[in-house]
């Protein structure tokens, strides 16, 4: 097992690597059906985060350059969660196009509101950011109802 | 009086020094999704590490000799550099994530984008191993990584159910909406995070360094029998806080500012700001150690002059090794990679490279012909035996388990 | 020539059997002072079939060590023997024992 | 019975550590050098050093490789690797102790190589760090 422990490490970790890191295309309905899910999930804990965080700011418990760097760093997250779900490939059936359009529809609000959020942060503009939040809070609800409503 | 000081000093930086950007992200990440199921996961790592590092310690007291240079002599020079390999590319992978982990943590601070401070975290961390001695380098960031203590603090504020949170410890139960390959994939993570082989290269050659002898090996068992312990408290705090504010919110970690959101929410922005110390001297000491570590397992293995305790000069293909490795750290962290990500494969792979030296050291921890009556007692070697299984399965499994779960999705 | 010529030789018993490969080399610090010390000059041979877990020394002294690992070396090396430097003799790029030959078990 | 000191040479001599007369790490046992005595019985004549002793001992391609280009850099351009004779040796223990230091055994060419080209050239780094 030692003598050949070069071979094999060095190949288990190319897989390993190409494997995890692509996203590959959706077979059936039901698989789409869970990337969805997961999908609709990240989001969720994204602008569940943006929102938490306006909060605590509000209340004053957060450093200015924190809330801005997390609002930031939460933005490119839920973009690369709609990159990704927008690159699958959906199967060609009805339902998976609706399921399409309804996700990325509430993916692009999630985008758009946080990024509301981070312009308002940075411009330290309090009344706009407590507005863009309730703009952004029933992205939140519709999403997690989407999670609820595919197997959450 | 200075024995008790060094005692202290010796504890305090095995606390600092055990949470790195692997424990904060882990942590952070196990603690949002699965609560405190997966506390023993931790706790099996913690174990592991205060036996492997023990073991290592003690060796490197009575041999004089470091990790690598031992494990090629056990294993022989073909076998030894396989090990080499694996061991050096999951150190470096690991230098990176610690990198990163000081660039975002840098960034919470100023709010200047990670990637730009990188070139600059680069050049002060080269500037540190060349000028700054070996022990003042660990003893302050050991000492400014205790800042992380404001997550115990703020557990403490949140008033938690305490019967509950060790009802979740001792009674784990798995969160329906999360698969059992991605829950063992997470206690494999963790378990990485806590046993990392770096910490012992960096340990043992720490020993070295400053020349302990037997008389030290009092010190260095406070430093790992309570140091340790003590630093896995530290992560199951981390994770605790995750699971009181995170989990609720469904909020699951995939950036560091979200690691760092319930220290707001139970002590505001001054306890925030104590905690970014933290984020920051903790981190910046991991990349130091593991910067280090891979100068040390590459000269160790080639019997070359190691070691801080020498000019530069005097060691100048360890000197060009770690440079090399610094080069290719900062390199990894500019290829834009998530460093979250980052930081998670560098756990995983951690958790695979560790049956490659813990199993020398424990062969050699038994060697009478070394030690001595320094030996393994009955009761370590029982112990140790049931961790060399572990690890093993841990080793074995966490590959498939990466690719199965999609790291974790 | 090079100890690791020595190492890996193939051994074979006094009617060519094969009986494994040198896996170490046994010195006693008798030879004469050669700078500050006596040389070391090559008593025995370590002749076992394999050469995983030989650099561990399970297989050399009753050593104490995880009880697991050193059931499972013993077991490795199960047919190791020790045998005296004058006991064989060169043929080809193997070495041959001779008749007088008395190999001993290990661990001793 | 012989009180004389029995060390198996795979396991307690070779990939061992050596240092020189200062503490300082020169480095491993990479092979030993034998030569046979009038009675026809090998012993133990240098520490043999460096890539070109390594080499061989890895099979296949890689020693091979290792050699070649070992061969190439090196001064002498021979296949022979660097020798430490075994008069240099005081103490044979969990390392090897020599009576020389690492400037006069001059066995680490590429250490000053990479000393003198590469690391020398950045300032501060001629002192040990304080």
């Amino acid at each position: 097992m030692i003598r050949h422990g070069r071979s094999i490490g060095v190949g288990l970790v190319t897989i390993a690597l190409a494997t995890s890191a692509c996203v590959g295309p959706a077979t059936t309905i039901a698989a789409y059906e869970g990337k969805a899910r997961r999908a609709a999930q990240d989001a969720l804990s994204a602008v569940n985060t943006a929102l938490l965080g306006v909060r605590i700011h509000e209340r004053g418990s957060l450093l200015e350059n924190y809330f801005e760097t997390m609002l930031s760093q939460t933005e490119d997250d839920i973009s690369s969660v709609q990159n990704s779900f927008d690159s699958i490939q959906p199967p060609n059936s009805k339902s998976s196009d609706k399921l399409r359009d309804q996700l990325d529809n509430l993916l692009s609000d999630g985008v758009s509101g946080i990024a509301q959020l981070r312009i308002s942060a940075r411009r330290e503009d309090g009344p706009a950011l407590v507005q863009a939040a309730t703009q952004l809070a029933p992205t939140a609800k519709d999403l997690s109802q989407f999670v609820e409503s595919h197997g959450g | 009086m200075s024995k008790l000081l060094n005692l202290a000093l010796g504890v305090l930086t095995a606390i600092g020094g055990f949470v790195d950007i692997g424990d904060l992200v882990t942590s952070g990440v196990v603690g949002s999704r699965f609560g405190l199921s997966l506390a023993w996961a931790t706790i099996l790592g913690v174990v592991g590490i205060c036996l492997y590092a023990e073991m290592s310690g003690r060796v490197a007291a009575i041999t004089g000799r470091g990790t690598f240079d031992l494990v090629r002599e056990r294993l022989g020079p073909r076998a030894g550099l396989a090990n080499l390999t694996a061991s050096f590319f999951v150190t470096a992978l690991t230098f990176a994530a610690e990198i990163g982990g000081v660039a975002l943590s840098l960034e919470l601070v100023t709010s200047v984008n990670y990637l730009l401070l990188v070139p600059w975290i680069g050049l002060v961390m080269w500037f540190v191993v060349w000028r700054v001695k070996f022990t003042y380098l660990e003893n302050t960031f050991g000492i400014l990584g205790l800042a992380l203590l404001a997550f115990g603090v703020a557990l403490w504020r949140l008033h938690p159910d305490w019967s509950n949170l060790l009802h979740q410890v001792v009674a784990p139960h798995k969160p329906g909406t999360e698969s059992l390959q991605v829950y063992f994939y997470y206690a494999i993570a963790l378990f990485g995070a806590a046993m990392t082989p770096y910490e012992v290269f960096f340990f043992s050659s720490g020993g070295v360094e400053e020349k302990w002898s037997k008389k030290d090996l009092a010190v260095e068992r406070a430093n790992v029998f309570v140091g340790f312990p003590l630093g896995g408290m530290l992560s199951l705090s981390i994770a605790a806080v995750a699971s009181l504010v995170l989990l609720p919110a469904q909020i699951g970690v995939s950036n560091l500012s979200q690691v760092g959101l319930p220290i707001a929410v139970a002590g505001g922005k001054i306890l925030l700001a104590f905690s970014l110390l933290g984020f920051v001297a903790a981190t910046f000491g991991a990349a130091l150690e593991t910067g280090l570590s891979c100068g040390y397992s590459v000269a160790q293995y080639f019997g070359w002059q190691w070691g801080k305790f020498v000019s530069p000069r005097k060691a100048a293909r360890f000197h060009l090794v770690v440079l090399l490795s610094l080069l290719f750290a900062v390199a990894a962290v500019l290829t834009t990679i998530d460093p979250v990500k980052l930081t998670e494969y560098s756990v995983v792979f951690s958790a695979v490279a560790l049956p490659l030296t813990y199993f020398p050291i424990l062969v050699i921890a038994n060697d009478p012909d070394y030690m001595g009556e320094n030996v393994n007692g009955r009761l370590t070697n029982a112990l140790a035996t049931v961790f060399l299984a572990l690890v093993i399965i841990a080793s074995v499994a966490a590959i498939p388990l990466m690719i199965w779960t999609k790291a974790g999705q | 020539m090079r100890l690791s010529d020595l190492i890996d030789t193939p051994v074979t018993g006094t009617d060519g059997t094969e009986l494994g490969f040198v896996i170490d080399v046994r010195c006693h610090q008798d030879g004469p002072i050669r700078g500050a010390m006596q040389t070391l000059r090559v008593h025995s041979l370590i002749v076992s079939r394999t050469h995983v877990g030989s650099l561990l020394g399970y297989e050399r002294r009753q050593q104490q060590g995880p009880w697991l690992i050193k059931i499972l070396v013993r077991f490795l090396h199960r047919h190791a023997f020790i045998v005296d430097w004058d006991d064989v003799e060169r043929e080809g790029n193997a070495f041959r024992l001779r008749a007088s030959a008395q190999p001993r078990p290990l661990p001793e | 019975m012989t009180t004389a000191r029995i060390i198996d040479l795979q396991l307690r001599l070779l990939d061992r550590q050596v240092i020189d007369t200062d503490g300082k790490f020169v480095c491993n046992v990479d092979d030993l050098e034998l030569d046979v005595d009038e009675q026809g019985t090998p012993f133990v004549t240098a520490i043999l050093v460096g890539p070109r002793a390594l080499g061989p001992r890895f099979s296949g391609r890689l020693g091979r490789w290792v050699v070649a280009i070992a061969t190439r850099l090196s001064e002498d351009r021979s296949t022979e690797p660097l020798r430490i004779d075994y008069r240099q040796v005081t103490e044979i223990g969990n390392v090897v102790k020599l009576a020389r230091t690492k400037a006069e055994l001059g066995v680490t060419p590429l250490e000053e190589w990479v000393d003198s080209r590469i690391i020398a050239r950045i300032p501060g780094s001629g002192h040990a760090p304080e």
